[in-house]
């Protein structure tokens, strides 16, 4: 597609002062550098193939995760409840250093039953990194995956109520210099409203979405599919209410966004960025195989040579009208 | 930014590829289709055991299948079909010269090392791997004997797929072989002390043959089924509760002692859906 | 897949008293009877293919609906932005004769720009009707689409909130004595409390749910597709979704259920009954052809006569575990 | 409840009906493929303008797709469909005996009845429903001229799916026929000042028709696109901007008289994506 002598597009971008080579980063809990390098081998890997590195949810316990069944497919889309199975921050930390080679900034997704959890959760990253930790990667910031059940308040998630999602932001932002970023749940009247709460409390940047919550029931005893009965929709199934809650958020804040929710090609990540997003992530797409976030890269670089566009600037938040 | 930095020294060998290959053969047994892909670079990896997660055709969402390897042989490798949904349904009607997305080979396969003796138990499509474990012990001079189940005489089409030299067949109905299962069969047939079980098939195959090792005093291993996502250890979404916890059929497995499987191991029995293998392999029992 | 001898299953139920011969209504603003009738002939509503008949919704004043592009497709679904096109409640009236061969009850879905409107709206029907209008169909009861944007809260929908609902709900009830709907909105963040509000105001039956709201860009512009801009997202995508939504509901209330959400074959009609809903409407799935209801309603046989079960309440509530 | 009371009157003769029909010929020009089905009973309710819904095949949810009757003979119908985007590409790839659930005939097609001399005015797979119409026309001893418009050589290969004795071609680039487009053909062509102008294609086409029919004095027709759902009538999904107010492409449509077309027609101007024909024909031009 590309014409003989045109320039080459420019795909970086820079989020909350965050510069990144390009836009797409993993959804959180589907994509393991670890394991990647593991099974296919460094050259999957080199170059790496996201902009930046979330690794998934860490919780301040250890969590064992729900009980299987986990996850299955929908149309378009598919349902999971993990129940962020994780070994506890202190493992997570001491493992940090096998992160070493991933040469894309870290951003330190975080989870907990209780606002206090994810405090305690941050307070020990930010002390072991500066405890100087030998060969750990760059740690550039934090996501608070505020979507999780909130024991305190009967199992309401963080992320419904603009109150608390306040409360718990202003409080991280307090701890930490590092880039804080709030990941936000679609499951909410007004995302706009828990959104700007989390803007106004000091975060630099929003996630949006998380998972739709969801039931799946097994075709033949037609009770809930999943261990856990309700879980987590996502995929292309749900791209127009991801790219909705994107829209709103961007028209109503400056918050830098990173946008994801059924991304699953080029022009889906451009979508994204025209209706506000700085940066994206693929999550479900990951499973197609190890070579979606590379085919989604090119084809994103394809997609501005084909329209004549020199970078993502070009594009931002042309849907918002 | 250094975006060649090496991954650690642990993890500068592939051990699994992906790509597409191209169906060369395909063979029918009644409704089942053994696809023969031309796939060098997974057949130079390949242990019997393992599996591959094939991509459906089409430009849809939909999660990859997870597919045991049946065989390999030289550049290429086999895959035995059942039509059961809608993904699957597409794949066996498969022909020469299309091509599917594969990625693999995955997870941990029999370990075949220190067998001295095989017995292999299957039901239904659980049979599918047994081809390579056969042809890999058999090159080592192992002995192998292989008793398979199926319901009825259809589903015994599937024993056509298969050059085994002591193979027996039961059937639920009597239609075809021993009137019975493949465990009943293989307690009869046995295989001597030394023998090791290896099972593959639904969720009340294994407990039987699980329960009757332990009497009986066998070792061995199953091969295990779960819904997958990524196939390779990320998402944590293929778990089936053991002894040591939740582990991931995808990377842990598919293959797990037998004694890893029994009672008492779940970390979280109280939930709903939780519970020991058999209970572990409850996503087969679900379809 | 009868067997021989194997007694045929029956559909039949019964939605807070009234009986209908199975349990698929079509979701309103998805069929037409007089347009079926018109294009397909007599033979295409006879018998007709659904137990009752909800027309599209009816608003105080004639609207003349949204600019188009008013509808594409998604992943699995489509999203719409009709904007409720309609001819006004005199003119529906004036024309309910034509529905006179309709021979299941029909359900009146209403709609409104301000709580007032829903009211008045229902009050003319009853006057019409107490009035013995010649060659009416039989009007059974009313449904009340909560998810339209309320002018008087700066649009947004009384469905959103409970306290809103259940005021609109308890005022139309003192209006009339036939069935109550209230038909509830996806995009709110506690489904329940708004369905607890409908109940206990007086709602004889809760519909769940309507469309969910959502953004298609036009890929060439990428600028908002839709004339409205936003949408509602419909289909097989949204069913996970509804489904959860249903069985939310379902177990948290007694009210009798009819469930929507990308209903598109038997199966999912025993989904949504196993997760308690009395009866299912069908949206999108008519746009796949006029022959769509009647195959579902033979898959719904089929599925019942393949498990043995003698009916539908065998299933009911299955799944509420 | 008695359910079979019969409807009024006036809808007790179906003018459409739905079924599965057969592929038995397929035809390319190019990228295009004209697809012939055998479909009695739609051929016997056809008429020139009118259009089908046609199922997209698999069991994946997907709205039916919008194509014009290209022609129609004894108990045969014809589409020509153009690959855009996935579905027509489905479509374009159809073989000899598959089958295609389809929906038909639909819409108001052109009101041929008074037409006294015909100009055809095509742009793209616009020219599409016109093999139909000049059919009829010719069948009447109608004089029929047709100018056909395309972006160039290669979608100019469509031409070659006509029979018309008076067909002219133009091309954007040059490289078939003349420079130019269809309307400054048909201008250049005429037809006299009794012909009906009869016109299809993107909105720009559409737009220049409108305003060359208005200043020469030419009554004419034009068959608009709109994305559809139901196809009849039921959803009002697909309505363009008309001097009426919002009118339904589906069963207003989708021809429309020229005049209608004019502005000052929308009735929610100052709404986004409001605005008058060709604006009308927006959903075209978004593709
Ligand atoms: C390690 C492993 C090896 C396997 N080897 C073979 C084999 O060699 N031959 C063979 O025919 N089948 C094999 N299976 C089962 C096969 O993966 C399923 O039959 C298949 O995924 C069903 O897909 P479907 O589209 O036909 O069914 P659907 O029910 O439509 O599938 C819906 C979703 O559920 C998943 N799913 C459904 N059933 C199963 C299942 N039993 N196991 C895992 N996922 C399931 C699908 O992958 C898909 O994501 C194996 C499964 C595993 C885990
Ligand atoms: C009355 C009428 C007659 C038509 N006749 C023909 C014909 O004879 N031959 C032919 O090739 N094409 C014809 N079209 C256009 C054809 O319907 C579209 O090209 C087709 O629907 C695009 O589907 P897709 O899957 O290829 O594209 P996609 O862009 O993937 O389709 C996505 C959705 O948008 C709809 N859509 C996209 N473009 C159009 C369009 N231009 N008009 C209506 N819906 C659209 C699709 O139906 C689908 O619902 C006609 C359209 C109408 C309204
Ligand atoms: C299997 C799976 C596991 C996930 N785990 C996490 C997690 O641990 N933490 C988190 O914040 N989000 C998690 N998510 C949500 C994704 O990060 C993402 O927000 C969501 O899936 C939408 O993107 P997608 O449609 O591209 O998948 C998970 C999603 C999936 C599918
Ligand atoms: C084109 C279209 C028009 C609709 N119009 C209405 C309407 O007028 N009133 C209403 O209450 N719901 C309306 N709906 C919502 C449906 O009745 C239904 O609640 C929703 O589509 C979910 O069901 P489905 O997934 O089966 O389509 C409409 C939906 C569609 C797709
Ligand atoms: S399938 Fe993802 S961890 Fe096993
Ligand atoms: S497509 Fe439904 S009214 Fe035209």
């Amino acid at each position: 597609m590309t014409q003989p002598g045109a320039p080459v597009p420019d795909l970086a971008v820079t989020l909350a002062g965050l510069r990144l080579e390009h836009p797409v980063l993993n959804a959180s809990g589907t994509f393991d550098a670890l394991e990647t390098a593991r099974h296919y081998g460094p050259e999957a890997l080199a170059p790496f193939p996201f902009s930046a590195y979330v690794p998934k949810t860490v919780t301040l316990e250890r969590r064992d995760g729900n009980p299987p069944p986990r996850l299955t497919e929908t149309a378009a889309g598919m349902i999971n409840a993990v129940g962020l199975q994780n070994p506890g921050i202190e493992a997570y930390l001491d493992d940090l250093p096998l992160l070493a080679f991933v040469p894309v900034p870290v951003l330190v997704n975080i989870g907990g039953r209780r606002p206090g959890d994810y405090l305690e959760v941050l307070r020990r990253v930010e002390e072991r990194l500066a405890a100087g930790a030998a060969g750990s990667p760059q740690v550039a910031g934090y996501e608070l995956n505020v979507s999780c059940p909130n024991v305190g308040r009967g199992g309401l998630a963080v992320g419904t109520e603009p109150g608390e999602t306040e409360k718990l932001t202003a409080a991280a932002r307090a701890l930490t210099k590092r880039l804080l970023i709030v990941k936000l749940t679609p499951n909410v009247t007004d995302v706009v409203a828990v959104a700007r709460a989390a803007a106004e409390a000091g975060a630099d940047a929003l996630s949006l979405v998380n998972t739709v919550r969801a039931l799946v029931l097994d075709p033949q005893t037609l009770t809930p599919f999943l261990g856990n009965r309700t879980g987590g929709l996502s995929g292309p199934a749900i791209k127009p209410v991801a790219l909705r809650m994107v829209w709103e958020v961007a028209g109503a804040l400056d918050a830098p966004i990173i946008g994801m929710g059924g991304i699953a090609c080029g022009r889906d990540v451009l979508e994204f960025v025209a209706c506000g997003a700085t940066a994206v992530a693929v999550g479900a797409a990951n499973f197609s195989g190890p070579d979606a976030p590379r085919r989604i890269v090119a084809e994103l670089r394809a997609e501005l040579v084909g329209r004549g566009l020199p970078d993502l600037a070009a594009v931002r938040g042309r849907a918002l009208v | 930014m250094n975006s060649t930095a090496p991954p650690p020294a642990e993890q500068t060998c592939a051990t699994a590829t992906s790509g597409h290959y191209r169906v060369i053969e395909r063979r029918s047994f009644g409704p089942y289709a053994l696809l023969t892909l031309l796939a060098p670079d997974i057949a130079a990896l390949a242990a019997p055991g393992q599996f591959v997660m094939v991509a459906l055709p089409g430009t849809q969402f939909r999660l990859r299948r997870p597919l045991s390897l049946h065989s390999v042989g030289g550049e290429r490798v086999r895959l035995l079909v059942e039509p059961r949904g809608e993904g699957t349904r597409e794949l066996v009607e498969l022909g020469v010269a299309d091509t599917l997305a594969v990625a693999g080979p995955l997870g941990h396969g029999f370990p075949l090392e220190r067998v001295r003796a095989a017995l292999l138990v299957a039901g239904g499509i659980g049979v599918a791997p047994f081809q390579f474990v056969a042809d890999v012990l058999r090159a080592r001079g192992v002995p192998v004997t292989a008793t398979f189940g199926f319901r009825d005489e259809g589903q015994a089409r599937l024993a056509g797929a298969f050059e085994i030299d002591h193979l027996w067949v039961a059937t639920d109905d009597g239609s075809v072989g021993r009137h019975g299962t493949a465990v009943e069969l293989a307690r009869e047939v046995g295989a001597g002390p030394q023998a090791s079980v290896l099972a593959c098939g639904p969720a009340p195959l294994l407990d039987a043959v699980r329960t009757w090792a332990s009497t009986a005093g066998l070792s061995g291993y199953a091969s295990l089924e779960a819904h997958m996502a990524c196939g390779s250890g990320a998402c944590h979404g293929c778990v089936v509760p053991t002894r040591e916890g939740y582990l991931r059929v995808c990377v842990d497995g598919p293959v797990f002692a037998l004694d890893l499987l029994g009672s008492g191991a779940s970390t979280d029995a109280s939930a709903p859906g939780a519970g020991l293998a058999p209970d572990g392999a409850k996503p087969q029992a679900a379809q």
